[in-house]
């Protein structure tokens, strides 16, 4: 995947039919593929824990990291598989972290939960809501500090922009934006839901873009289910950011299509119908349909895809499965710096 | 009586009272629509409506800041939180608010809030979700802490705290939800505040400890007489504030071995208490140092093998106990 | 002061020389007098700990708190003597408070940043910054609950604005307006400072109301050093809360003339000239310049009104002084229900 | 040597790291223009500028977490918090963010930040703002707790935390920044964690303590060596976590008798943790239970009369000597 990543970063909306697209698509049959992996290893048993799904919400991840320096820094919740696949993390090390493995990206430690992968940016996979927007904002500015020109992307949900923790870190990113020390861009990725809870159930003002702007953060709304206009948008918001030193906020309007973790599936919350109406905006048939109308991409190309996504995903099981559990002793590892 | 999970006994208290105090209301993440991800608060907003049983946004803090001021006002707030873990967003509000404003209004206010929600190792949920928290809240005065490790219990401290006038931190341990036990039918059935109990009568040896570590520690005596023909008396503490040692005084004046079960870190966790008291208590009764078993002083791991090392087993309980002996 | 309470809430705008304002003049210059009179005894180490002085704000007190009706509730900071004068606590029990002695309004418990006066409807006298705006929120919501139409009010400072408490409290607020179930009235005593930190310097948008507006609720900035206009908006709101119950928020623009607190002497952060020139409008020579220009006030009658409250702040002087300190075994009362 | 107060030691150590590392910052309410409310800051804002020395909104939470995030990409951010009771806002950044990271990580991230501020009773500050956070914080692995005593461990170690890896939590005594001490003058002097220390040798009975505590605690035993002709061996822990006891155990294994002091509520506290590991370690050489003084355990009343009942004093340290050696 890393490779992808690095062709993936060339596409332009000027070259819709660029290969970097067809690599991009590819990239998001992937990442479904892989997550519905996960979530028959979940029911399988092989995964342990909770285990919450991008299914539906592809084109946030995908849409954004791509338009994203190497260089670059990602801050994301726990819903973060998705997050390190676009950034080209090794499927197998990820899967061997949901299995528990001592291959895991986070040696089995985190799970899936706590995804990092500090090599190619990915900074957790954290699992209290909202916790880590405070530290992805004190790590943009880290980035100005030393002076350089990378930006960080943090992404969480709706559900996130209720608790404490987000005001504080608006308004400090807001402040030190005031004097272009941060250079962050939140991604809100507003599926709709905070677990069973809709947005109007749980915002006050379902503008929730407003509460950002509050603090001097510009924002723009975006449909997260169609990946050109996400790159369009993040195309332009990264160069800004990285030009300005300055916040920025999307808010990617998104749904998901899975419960919302494994354990979820009476989803009382919602009705099937609207879940259906919303998978006829599959960010995945968007983008196809889009490609094989302008650009020629045949059902052949796109069976290829797919087969070739099953193949990377078993390899990435096989990788999982055979990989051994920590050692004992790992056990006391990494608590501290020393040991 | 009748046979009841922990889990029903909660949920029966809570709806119990309800049926019998108007003032009584329930909020927290997910519990109405979505019925609550344990399924306590299941069938409770249609039953009981929007304006008593409150889904909330992701706002620990506010919730229970909210249920302090409603408290305040005479209502009796509980707050589910949806593992305790996430409480820890609210520990100004609990402890700075809910613990002392009693006492720095010089006792204008009662506050009847109960915030409760399950706590402790699951399987593989790792190291923001593993938690327990009773020595992180029984250091403060202010509050009740209660930990129940049966559904008796449960349902009846439960109910002590809605009747109350005071914070109750409310601690359930989610490995327990499933357990069954006897609950005594009576609607009036309450469990007091700091009165401990014996579990299990013995005489070579004292386990003390509660929530789902006396589970493990019931099922370790059991091993023990049958295995070694050691016979361990049990105390269940029920409450960590206020702490009734009594029951395991008496208890260590008779075995003068004493082992203490926690299922957390052992540094300033609530065993380090217990111990303290015990050997300050009734030092000459004592044959052998006070036992500590505890968890691995270490963030819980997402690794189901080095998640089982992290936390106590039965062996560790037995072990403990043979050290106490001196049968090691 | 309680009889003064009784009358000062008959004021009305339409009757701008009624008989009410002189008793509102008479009670802002008695508040004045208090907190000079705290100032002087902190200095003689008479008063311990923490003490901040409303001196400068005294129009925000008494221009909203006369609004209310006697069953309605209060919330507020640290900075709450005033608070209290107004709602007819006994200056005796408060002067009381502050020399920790037994008959204090919080028997000697809680001192001058606790004072708490449930059978005047004051509910407290908070420490931490921002912690008491969710108390205040789920208080009103009680007062809902109970099916009664009283109101809440809910009193914090510009620097409460940026801790997370205040953000959950908002939102939380404004759902439960959209049903009609929070009658809470924010006042934001925005006196340009939290402690030594300008607004420019705490937030990142100087338009502190746009963040209570992103939750749904209805704001208006008031001159907080005019009684006229800050009571003129406090009858409609107050009218308007208890007939919607949805939350309402006023700023009022207010400056404190002393420092922070009674140890900041320095105040590196505002020059001399900077308080001077806000002493010119000091709500009190605004208030009795009005009177004396529209209703006759006399000087004479100012200075009856002034010796009379050096009269009754000489009395709760003594009434402090004379009170005995808490019992021994009052240590471990109100722990406790039960002791 | 030079003689230094407790508050210089804190301001010297942070400005020679500050001079020598430029990846060392400073951030906190009030630090900068105002030059700190204890001006332990006084002057730095004008030295290093705004961006090492950040004035932040009233944020706690916002502080600690952002502090986190910075210490991840390789910064060393110190917060001050402008008292520790402040920092209960900020609980879940420390325990669930700054103390697991490194852990959940599988150690990909080094987390060098550094959580300081003064703790404990003042005069008069009442129930929200008297509290010490030893056993609060130290129960949580992955973070260093430390508690100085002297100007020169409050300078060696602010300085070790400044070179280490690890988030660091620095519970300095408000009662001791006008404290004057020896303090060496090598700008790289520093006082490893970990390592107790003999603070007052005696042969009769071992008295534990740590921060303003231990000043008490040495106070008490020239009294009672001046009135009763009792020596007192007295242990400066240090630091929290890691707890070091071994001299305490050396100690006790003399003297056969043990006092723990510490400043607040009993139980639960971070006594219970000491008193509990001594009398494990070395049962067979007690001739006395473990005392442990300790404070009332009320929520902080405002009242002089009743926070000076409220907080340990010399005669209860004395008391407790007694106690230990059966001369009461
Ligand atoms: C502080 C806190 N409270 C509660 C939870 C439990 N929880 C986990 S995910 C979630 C819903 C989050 O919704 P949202 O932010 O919209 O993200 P989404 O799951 O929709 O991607 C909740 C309540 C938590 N992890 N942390
Ligand atoms: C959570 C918290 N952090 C810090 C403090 C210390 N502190 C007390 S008052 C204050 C400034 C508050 O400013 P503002 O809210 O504007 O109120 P004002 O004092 O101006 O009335 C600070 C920082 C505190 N009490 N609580
Ligand atoms: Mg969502
Ligand atoms: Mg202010």
């Amino acid at each position: 995947m890393a490779k992808q990543k690095a062709s993936t970063t060339a596409a332009t909306l000027d070259a819709p039919c660029g290969p970097e697209w067809t690599d991009i698509l590819r990239q998001m049959i992937f990442i479904r593929r892989f997550e519905e992996a996960t979530e028959r290893e979940f029911r399988r048993g092989k995964i342990g824990g909770y285990l919450h799904v991008y299914i539906g919400q592809e084109a946030v991840a995908s849409g954004i990291l791509t338009a994203l320096r190497k260089d670059d820094i990602v801050f994301a919740g726990y819903r973060d598989h998705a997050h390190t696949l676009v950034l080209g993390s090794d499927p197998g090390k990820i899967m061997a972290e949901l299995f528990g493995k001592a291959t895991g990206l986070s040696k089995g430690k985190g799970g899936s939960m706590h995804l990092f992968d500090v090599e190619h940016g990915f900074y957790g996979g954290y699992g209290i809501v909202g916790g880590h927007l405070t530290l992805a904002t004190g790590a943009a500015y880290a980035l100005k500090y030393d002076g350089t020109d990378r930006v960080c992307l943090c992404y969480f949900g709706d559900g996130a922009m209720n608790i404490g923790s987000f005001h504080e870190a608006m308004n400090m990113a807001g402040l030190w934006g005031n004097q272009g020390l941060c250079p962050i861009i939140f991604v809100i990725e507003n599926n709709g839901y905070a677990m069973g809870t809709s947005i109007e159930r749980h915002s006050a003002l379902t503008d929730l873009s407003a509460r950002v702007r509050a603090y001097n953060i510009p924002t723009e709304k975006v449909d997260g289910q169609d990946i050109f206009a996400v790159r369009g948008v993040a195309d332009r918001v990264v160069r800004q950011v990285r030009e300005t030193g300055r916040p920025y906020c999307i808010e990617a309007i998104t749904y998901r299509f899975s419960g919302h973790g494994a354990a979820d599936v009476m989803q009382p919350y919602r009705s099937k119908e609207e879940v259906e109406q919303h998978k006829h905006r599959d960010p995945i048939l968007i983008l196809r349909n889009r490609l094989s109308e302008v650009c020629g991409l045949t059902d052949d190309d796109v069976k290829e895809m797919e087969a070739w996504a099953d193949e990377e995903v078993a390899k990435a099981l096989k990788f999982a499965e055979e990989s051994p559990t920590p050692k004992r002793d790992e056990l006391y590892d990494d608590v501290m710096s020393n040991g | 009586m009748a046979e009841k999970s922990y889990r029903d006994a909660i949920r029966e208290a809570m709806i119990e009272e309800m049926d019998r105090d108007p003032r009584v209301l329930i909020m927290g993440e997910d519990i109405g629509v979505y019925e609550g991800t344990f399924r306590i608060t299941a069938g409770m907003l249609k039953k009981y409506g929007p304006k008593r049983v409150i889904d909330t946004p992701i706002a620990e803090a506010g919730m229970a800041g909210t249920a302090v001021g409603m408290a305040m006002l005479g209502l009796r707030p509980i707050v589910e939180m949806m593992t305790m873990n996430f409480a820890i967003v609210a520990a100004d509000q609990i402890l700075n608010h809910a613990a002392k404003v009693r006492y720095f209004s010089g006792g204008q206010v009662d506050v009847p809030v109960v915030i409760r929600g399950p706590q402790g190792a699951g399987v593989q949920l790792s190291a923001q979700h593993s938690q327990t928290f009773e020595s992180f809240y029984a250091h403060f005065p202010g509050i009740h802490v209660v930990a129940p490790a049966t559904p008796a219990d449960a349902k009846g401290m439960l109910k002590t705290a809605l009747r109350g006038r005071d914070p109750v931190i409310f601690l359930e341990s989610a490995a327990l939800y499933g357990m069954k036990g006897e609950v005594p039918d009576d609607p009036d059935f309450t469990v007091p505040f700091g009165v401990s109990r014996v579990a299990r009568e013995g005489s070579d040896v004292t386990i003390v400890s509660f929530g789902r570590m006396l589970q493990l520690s019931l099922i370790a005596a059991e091993k023990l007489s049958a295995d070694d023909g050691i016979e361990a008396e049990v105390i269940d503490l029920r409450t960590m504030r206020p702490l009734d040692l009594e029951p395991a005084y008496a208890s260590v004046a008779k075995t003068h071995r004493c082992v203490v079960v926690q299922e957390q870190w052992k540094p300033f966790g609530a065993g380090a208490e217990i111990s303290a008291s015990i050997t300050e208590t009734v030092f000459d009764e004592l044959d052998a140092p006070v036992e500590r078993v505890a968890g691995a002083d270490v963030p819980m791991p997402y690794a189901r093998n080095l998640e089982l090392l992290a936390t106590p087993k039965e062996e560790d309980v037995i072990a403990a106990v043979k050290r106490a002996l001196y049968r090691e």
